[in-house]
């Protein structure tokens, strides 16, 4: 097939929001974008999505917060990060000013601290999304992650819905450790959710054999990298094809544009690039042009005729 | 700082030697511009394990030396010791193979304006970024003592040509295969006060990095040191190789040591602090 | 240290059984071991675990059920086997006659199919132990898998322990894929479990994007090999955290002797090996090689003393 | 059957020659005692992509020929396709490197006691394992045609060597870039009548080996067929090789490749049944 003369629609939407590339970069996988700048222009991929953010400065916690496993890793980062008021004064100024489009992620251990958060955003101008994170512990329930927990799910997303205003597009993201990840999905889309992240680290841990404990210093850490990937792409399945309707940001394990096209095909309007920002700092720029090509190939016009068409077979 | 090297750049680059040295691979690598901007205490990180590999994070490697010129253009030299599956991948190259490199990376050593006396203290792997530092010091017409240890011989990497740029050198080897029997530690008050040690620069393992701290804060001399986190990414996106480091205005930070280090001032480091983050951090 | 002259204990022990070494097959990952056989003596290791066996004759799922992934692999088999009759007839005694120890793992598609294939069981003599796996579709309520429900899942282990009598212990076998996983053991363990193995493959997917349909023909399959180890390793650790003195078959991506080791200092009594063997027929011996001398390496005289020491430091 | 070939070993063998050929590479392996028993149809399970390879399962290879003496002593020969991810790797490989190979695996071509008409049929790399057996035809008094089809030129295997044991040699490739211009299935019913082929032994991909079964069946010719099932072990542990054979009695089951094949009875297997249970499988 000749589509030369057909023009190649690479867009994706959440909400009412455009973006011009269906590549993104994951939360807590690329700083605040600065260090990826230096490797291509920010612009020239969907969006940064940045670090979960707080209402207070985080110190993180103790290393080793890192451990190699088999074609994955796992973090126990814990959010580190300098608070949502310095991170408005010092980051989002910095990324605008590079015409990086931004969605930010945040992060609360109350269902008021999301609330917080929101209302702070819903007054910075130029932010193109946010991106709830809610596996995080749950202060006031034993510290059970919300996105464990349907109500408590449901909870922060009507906070957030209420406190941001009708304009920024709200990106629930979701943990995979759980019995029914479709259950979880429909409470925060009813709650108001214009798309959902697809998937968090699934909880995991390392043991040292030497030292005779687990290798990080928080035991537990976040499984992320190729490793997962079949998990990323059974979520987006089973989710797009019980709300379709709903836009996806896939990510999880996606190190090329032949994973990135799976994800598509699963159900995912966009790709988070994560774990592979390590070993590949221009991974964000690689796979969105692999993925071009991989699409035009296939005789697709536009990344949204992709997407979730595994489905139909 | 806490920016990323800002002429650091990801090349594929070809190995034009690969010398087993004692318990050491001696690597070279045709690194091209790469090879021009590097700074002695600067680091490179490496893929390693080829395209199907499992390996899915970079390896960190002190620059040895860099030129910029010569048959190959601008080459970049590594010291790697074998240790794991990464570094046993990469040391099992043949010449002509490539692999994947970003760099250089980090902080680099300061160097002093004025002519001082200095001591470079070396642990293992460690001495490698000390010889093209020693080389600079010299032609600021420093006065260079060097001290390198390790646990047994095979593991003290002192090349020839290296020795040649510093005035003295001292060995100490753990179990007494070479120089003198113990931990560097163990000579380097002795050292500081007959060379009127004026600046330590160190590069080892954490310990001996605090160890050789609490000696020249005893001193009172200056400290400069490469420190060696475990490093996901090398280049500041990733968090996992933070440790306690007091900012100009004494707040305790949790600090990238890929980009405001690996060279840091050891003074400004607050040690043994692994696997807890010390009270009053910054966000604790 | 010297610990020539000590005699090493590498015995583990569920419910009232002895095995002489803690290395195990795993379900559906030894067919039912006489092909392995011309690679090992089957005595050589602790246990034969056999195919989850069903009542009745299944053909399993179409194929492609296979497809590798990132250190990993899919698998949709569905439990392919003659069912219970003639697998007593034929895979049984030629086990038993080859010195084999055997504990057969069973499934069933109603709580009265485990029943039978207790009662089945019971009378068969020479058998070590059995093994429930519970991750299989619950006719009865919507095809929900019975591991991901804990009034199932109790109910289950409640009628396999009614019928099976006093003497064969039973280890039941859990899914990861649930939100709780201590609370799913603390069920089982409450209605009569001997032991617990630890981790079933975790469910996963995996897109062809040039026939832009699923790659198994059962679309979705099970995750297995070295990409979850840290999920096992994490399961491993928090059951043992809760349930001290319940023995846990563990398993989950371990394919030499430091894997099975990290399971077995996060908690696990013995360690099951599944899909090594498929990339290595002699993995079971190996790892048990490997095992004994890290072991004794380090001090130990008996593998039990290594069973959760990284929950003490 | 319903055995793993009672021969099979595992052990690491050397390469000793790796050659492009075409689209392929003929790569020859010291494969000592392995070589003696392997017979032609049986194949071998290769580990690739080395100590920290994210592929975690064997990859299987028809054998091309096997050798027990000789100056390796016995060496096995492959065609390898460098098709995807393993098998790059391995043809990648240089003399002297080593692979973990288990062999010989399956079932093998029956030979028959007469000496009879006998048609090879070789789809791509598919032709590897019809050169052994046209040998042993020969030796045994048969009349031998061959008949090879594939894509384009490069794909039709088909050494010189090879071709001396044959009374006749017919080629098609799709793109009429050398031979025939269509399938091997276009000239296959011409080749029956004119050779008057009794039996047609088989090799290639599953659609090939469907149509050439329904024209074998047409001329009431037996027919040996080597099937090509992905395979995660190769040993009869892991079910992921079946199909659905119908066996003596007449019962369909789903049958393991790997070791009541890959050779199977043309007439027995259930053709096109991808991605689906035939109707009537024994516990369907
Ligand atoms: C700034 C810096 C400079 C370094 N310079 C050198 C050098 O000049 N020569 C040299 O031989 N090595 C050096 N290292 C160590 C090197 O990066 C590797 O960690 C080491 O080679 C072990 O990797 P592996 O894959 O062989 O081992 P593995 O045990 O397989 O490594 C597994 C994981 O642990 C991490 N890791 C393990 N040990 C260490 C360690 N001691 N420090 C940091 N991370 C670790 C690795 O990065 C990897 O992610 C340096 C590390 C850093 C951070
Ligand atoms: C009995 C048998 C004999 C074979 N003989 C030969 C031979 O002589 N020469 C040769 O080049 N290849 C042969 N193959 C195919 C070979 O085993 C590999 O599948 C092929 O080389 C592709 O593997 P890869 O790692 O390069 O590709 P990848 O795409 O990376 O393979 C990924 C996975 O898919 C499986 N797979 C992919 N394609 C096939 C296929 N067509 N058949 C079976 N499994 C597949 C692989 O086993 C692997 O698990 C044979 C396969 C079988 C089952
Ligand atoms: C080091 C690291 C830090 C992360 N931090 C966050 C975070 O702050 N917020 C969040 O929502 N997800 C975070 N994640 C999860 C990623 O955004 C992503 O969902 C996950 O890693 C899967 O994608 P990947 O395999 O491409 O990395 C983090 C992951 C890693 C590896
Ligand atoms: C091909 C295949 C078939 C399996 N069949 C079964 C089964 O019949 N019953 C069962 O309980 N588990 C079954 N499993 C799961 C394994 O027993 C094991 O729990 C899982 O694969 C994790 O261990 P591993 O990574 O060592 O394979 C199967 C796994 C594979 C790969
Ligand atoms: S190694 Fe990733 S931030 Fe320093
Ligand atoms: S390939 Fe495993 S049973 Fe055939």
């Amino acid at each position: 097939m000749n589509h030369d003369f057909q023009s190649f629609d690479f867009r994706c939407k959440f909400g009412s929001k455009y973006f011009p590339y269906p590549i993104f970069t994951a939360s807590g996988c690329a700083s605040s974008g600065k260090e990826l700048s230096q490797f291509f222009p920010l612009n020239e991929i969907g969006a940064v999505v940045t670090n979960s953010i707080a209402l207070k400065p985080r110190s993180g916690r103790a290393t080793p917060s890192m451990a190699e496993t088999p074609s994955g890793m796992l973090n126990s980062i814990g959010l580190q990060g300098p608070g949502i008021d310095q991170f408005l004064e010092d980051d989002i100024p910095w990324l605008l000013s590079h015409n990086s489009r931004v969605v930010v992620s945040i992060s609360g251990e109350t269902v008021e601290e999301y609330a917080s958060l929101a209302r702070r955003l819903r007054v910075v101008p130029g932010l193109s999304g946010i991106e709830v994170n809610i596996s995080c512990p749950n202060v006031e329930n034993r510290g059970m992650v919300f996105a464990c927990d349907p109500v408590a799910s449901r909870a922060v997303v009507e906070a957030v819905r209420r406190n941001i205003g009708g304009e920024l597009p709200i990106i629930v993201k979701l943990s995979p450790d759980v019995t029914d990840i479709v259950a979880i999905a429909g409470e925060v889309i009813s709650a108001g959710a214009d798309g959902l992240a697809l998937i968090n680290t699934l909880l995991g841990m390392a043991i040292d054999i030497d030292a005779q404990r687990p290798k990080l210093a928080g035991k537990t850490g976040g499984l992320s990298g190729p490793a997962i990937r079949p998990v990323a792409v059974r979520a987006i399945y089973q989710v797009h094809a019980a709300f379709r309707n709903t836009p996806i940001l896939g990510m999880g394990g996606v190190t090329n544009g032949r994973d990135a096209l799976e994800l598509i095909m699963a159900g995912a309007s966009a790709v988070s690039i994560g774990t592979a920002n390590f070993g590949n700092p221009s991974a964000p720029i690689k796979v969105k042009e692999e993925l071009e090509v991989l699409l035009k190939e296939r005789g697709f016009n536009s990344v949204n005729d992709a997407v979730g068409v595994a489905h139909e077979k | 700082m806490t920016a990323i090297n800002r002429r650091a750049t990801q090349s594929d680059v070809e190995i034009i030697s690969n010398k087993k040295v004692g318990a050491y691979h001696h690597m070279v690598f045709a690194a091209g511009a790469m090879a021009a901007y590097a700074k002695p205490g600067n680091f490179v990180a490496i893929s390693v394990g080829g395209p199907s590999s499992s390996m899915i994070l970079r390896r960190a490697f002190a620059i040895y030396r860099a030129s910029d010129r010569g048959q190959y253009g601008g080459t970049i030299e590594l010291v790697v010791a074998p240790h794991g599956q990464g570094s046993r991948w990469l040391t099992s190259l043949d010449i002509h193979d490539r692999v994947n490199m970003v760099g250089p990376l980090g902080t680099h050593f300061g160097i002093p304006t004025e002519p001082v006396s200095a001591l470079l203290v070396g642990g293992g792997y460690g001495s490698a970024p000390l010889f093209g530092l020693a080389e600079i010091l010299k032609e600021r017409g420093c006065r260079v003592d060097m001290l390198l240890g390790a646990s047994v011989a095979g593991k003290i990497y002192a090349p020839l040509e290296g020795k040649r740029s510093v005035n003295s050198l001292t060995i100490t080897t753990e179990d007494g295969s070479t120089g003198l029997s113990g931990k560097v530690t163990d000579v380097l008050p002795s050292l500081i006060e007959k060379n009127r040690t004026e600046i330590i620069y160190s590069c080892g393992p954490m310990g001996m990095l605090a160890a050789v701290q609490e000696v020249s804060q005893k001193f009172d001399t200056l400290h400069q040191c490469a420190v060696e986190e475990s490093m996901a990414c090398g280049i500041g996106i990733c968090m996992t190789c933070v440790l306690p480091v007091r900012d100009e205005s004494g707040v305790i930070k949790m600090t990238r040591s890929c980009i405001d280090g690996p060279v840091m001032d050891g003074e400004r480091v607050i040690w043994n602090s692994h696997r807890r983050i010390p009270e009053g951090t910054w966000g604790a």
